[in-house]
């Protein structure tokens, strides 16, 4: 074992080694050392976060057909350290009338929301930040206190605008968990585990993307939605509601719920790529070196952000009547038959080979989306044709 | 290893606090925040054993689990209720509701 | 004193402070948000008790739904958002009676109990309580029936509730 | 040790950034508060009346079927994780359960209450 192959583990090894020298007590350099990884991990983070501003501007720019961030250093990279500096000396105002205390723990909790997914993510093959048996529903859980959040801060601002900011994007997010929770249940399936690690080693054949590509695509919108991104960005609505649930927060407060909210898109890119592309796996080359597997890994996450990012810069918003809908009528029954239909082919299936398997799964996700989608057309088409019917018969009594 | 009557205090203690709630609160919302802490306590309870007896005997986990639905049932009947006496009557106090009918 | 017992005793401490303050609260939003670090504090003992599963179920059901649906419901009750008059009721005393009976009740009638001292094996290795749970819930002889009972309950429970939110005559 | 312990450390380190940052914040920055800096933002008009506006039905609505179902996947997870192993049987359970529920949402949604009315 040397650093090239398990970097973590060395490093460890040799830290704990020195505090023992000092005479530190066995249990308590451990912990010691933990909190220094978890440290360094949460630093890595922010530093990512904070060219993740950098990225956004660019592409965004790029999408809109501009250049972006381009004075200051190359590429305008150190753009976003002047945003920081500026949030930094900003004053922080508080409104009359706020609930001081749950106004300040809002956007610790939103930013905490966020980094403790960070403590189930596997980032390479030797580094996994914590190996909970029960990881996939470690992620509702952290996005539970993410919702608290952003209730506790649009009631505790005393704004009109804040609270109805916040009570739509919680409506949204509580909607969308549900789809986003049975979708977690196929990788589940899949994998016969909810620890992240096994679901990653369990895709080793085959990405869940090819067993369940409309699982994916319904976890992608899911996500979005969970995001509070276009088209469901409805509970910022600056036409409407001018911020939605963080109008009052000013400095670095409210440089929290947007840095959080970058890391969040990226965080769920990145568990987008574990779920259902592999994780840190690209054809063995994470055997390589961890540093690879990190690579892969960031390059994945990086990747679903690109991907949630563009949706976010092609779409327009959508309304919340529409939104709802969306989802209780169309999103939440499709992903639950979905869901079904996997159970039930998993079982059927069992002791067939591979190939077998993977086809049935592959075939059975696209009957459900023809089906899906054919219910969809007939039903929007008698709409519309209830709707044009009624028009034209207002149009002949004029 | 911390021994199971730490444990059974504690969720004795919370069953209690929770029961203070449902005596002594006025309004209805506040009331059913009391039920909660009971069924809570109970489910500290409900684990405990199942942790300091037979660990390949799932019952105590399974309860729990069953508590958690019958909490979210209770929860949103008993809210629904709320809101609805609410919409008919303009109060959630507990004690203005003392009519069976109306 | 170990470690995990002092962890415990913090713990348990604050989970019950917390719990005070939420009969005591005079705001009821702040009564559902000291709700919300009651039941945290019983994930934290649930995870002391390495029941990480159910840790991670109260978060989810408690914190990311019922503490929501509390929240909802005060705001949907309220013409203002300062209550005046007082929050408990003119018996409150004797509620804190009957509730210090209960609890010196089952005080001694656990101290007269033999199995009290008791502390729990430790947990076989490759012991995966999920999987022992699903096990558990699926199988014949298990608890399929409390299993399927449970969805209908929840069924009767959203159909109860929505006719009743919504009726508006 | 407990692998939770981690998950404290986390959110410990998590909860010590952000209030760092805000602190870093609250130090730096100028602290000139005003009565009219501080009144609440409605697009600068004055404030008309408390933030305590009524809400909606629907939205408990919402909150009440996202808990039904979060329930339901509590019990689900188990499930799902012994699924392979379980075989046919199993998987029947499972559907059933899921189409009890399925039940409820459809009657929801036939009284209307899943639209934004």
């Amino acid at each position: 074992m040397n650093f090239w192959t398990d970097p973590l583990k060395v490093a460890a090894d040799w830290l704990q080694g020195v505090f023992t020298s000092w005479g530190m007590n066995e249990v308590f350099a451990h912990v010691l050392v933990a909190f220094l990884g978890v440290l360094l991990l949460i630093t890595i983070l922010m530093v990512i976060d904070i060219f993740l501003v950098w990225i956004e501007r660019k592409v965004v720019a790029r999408f809109q057909d501009r250049i972006g961030p381009n004075r200051l250093g190359p590429f305008g990279l150190i753009q976003p350290f002047a945003d920081i500096i500026k949030l930094i000396i900003k004053e922080d105002t508080t409104p009359a009338g706020a609930d001081k205390v749950v106004y300040n723990l809002a956007p610790i909790l939103s930013m905490m929301s966020v980094l403790i997914i960070w403590s189930v993510v596997p980032i390479a093959p030797v580094i996994l930040s914590v190996n909970l048996n029960v990881g996939v529903l470690f992620l509702i859980a952290a996005g539970a206190i993410g919702t608290l959040s952003i209730i506790m801060a649009g009631w505790s601002s005393n704004n009109k605008f804040a609270l109805i900011g916040a009570f739509r994007q919680v409506a949204m997010m509580v909607a969308f968990e549900v789809p986003m929770l049975a979708m977690l249940l196929i990788p589940t399936i899949f994998a016969g585990s909810m620890n992240m690690n096994d679901i990653i080693q369990a895709q080793g054949g085959l990405w869940y993307f090819v067993l369940s590509p409309l699982g994916a695509l319904i976890f992608l919108v899911a996500i979005i939605a969970e995001l509070g991104r276009a088209p469901f960005d409805l509970s910022e609505g600056e036409s409407e509601l001018v911020a939605g649930f963080n109008i009052e927060y000013s400095g670095m407060k409210f440089g929290m719920f947007y840095a959080g909210e970058l890391l969040h898109a990226m965080t769920f890119g990145g568990i987008w790529g574990i779920l259902f592309f592999g994780g840190y796996r690209f054809f063995g080359l994470e055997q390589v070196s961890p540093f690879l597997a990190i690579a892969i890994f960031l390059f994945k996450a990086l990747l679903g952000y690109w991907v949630i990012m563009w949706v976010k810069y092609t779409m327009m918003r959508i309304r919340i009547d529409q939104m709802l809908v969306f989802n209780w009528v169309f999103l939440t029954p499709l992903s639950f038959a979905l869901l079904m239909v996997t159970a039930l082919m998993n079982a059927l299936l069992q002791g067939a080979p591979v190939w077998l398997y993977a086809a049935g799964m592959f075939l059975s996700n696209v009957v459900v989306a023809w089906i899906a989608l054919e219910v969809a057309r007939s039903v929007s088409r008698k709409e519309r044709q209830k709707v044009e019917g009624v028009a034209q018969v207002a149009e002949a009594h004029h | 290893m911390i021994p199971l009557s730490w444990y059974l205090l504690f969720s004795a203690a919370l069953f209690s606090i929770g029961l203070f709630g449902v005596l002594s609160r006025r309004n209805a919302v506040a009331i059913l925040l009391g039920v909660e802490l009971m069924l809570n306590a109970i489910n500290v309870n409900l684990v405990a054993f199942w942790r300091y007896g037979d660990i390949a005997v799932m019952a105590g986990q399974v309860f729990a689990i069953i508590v958690f639905a019958v909490a979210a049932a209770e929860v949103s009947v008993g809210l629904a209720l709320v809101i609805s006496v609410y919409r008919r009557r303009n109060t959630v106090i507990a004690e203005d509701l003392d009519l069976l009918k109306w | 004193m170990t470690t995990e017992q002092i962890i415990f005793l913090i713990v348990a401490g604050a989970t019950l402070a917390a719990g005070l303050l939420v009969v005591t609260s005079r705001n009821l939003i702040h009564a559902a948000l000291w709700l919300v670090a009651t039941l945290f504090g019983v994930a934290i003992l649930y995870t002391l008790l390495n029941a990480g599963f159910i840790a991670v179920v109260q978060v989810v059901v408690y914190i990311g739904a019922i503490a929501i649906l509390f929240i909802f419901a005060v705001m949907l009750t309220r013409k203002d958002m300062r209550d005046s008059g007082p929050q408990h009721n003119k018996t409150w005393w004797l509620g804190a009676l009957v509730s210090l009976l209960t609890f010196g009740g089952l005080f001694a009638v656990l101290g007269q109990w033999s199995g009290l001292a008791k502390t729990g094996a430790e947990l076989p290795a490759g012991f995966d309580s999920v999987a022992a749970l699903g096990e558990a819930l699926t199988s014949a002889n298990g608890y399929v029936l409390p299993f399927e009972v449970a969805s209908v309950l929840l069924l009767a429970a959203m159909v109860g509730a929505v006719y009743l939110a919504f009726n508006k005559k | 040790m407990n692998e939770w312990l981690y998950v404290l450390l986390f959110m410990i380190v998590g909860a010590l950034i952000p209030v760092g940052a805000i602190l870093g914040g609250f130090l730096l920055g100028p602290k000139k508060p005003n009565p009219l800096k501080q009144s609440t933002y409605e697009c600068g008009i004055e404030a008309v009346g408390e933030a305590w506006v009524q809400f909606k039905a629907q939205y408990y609505i919402f909150a009440l079927v996202f808990l039904v179902f979060d329930v339901e996947a509590v019990f689900l997870f188990p499930w799902a994780v012994k699924l392979g192993a379980l075989g046919l049987y199993a998987a029947l359970e499972g559907v059933l359960f899921i189409a009890i529920l399925v039940v409820g949402l459809l009657y929801a949604w036939r009284k209307g209450m899943l639209e934004w009315a």
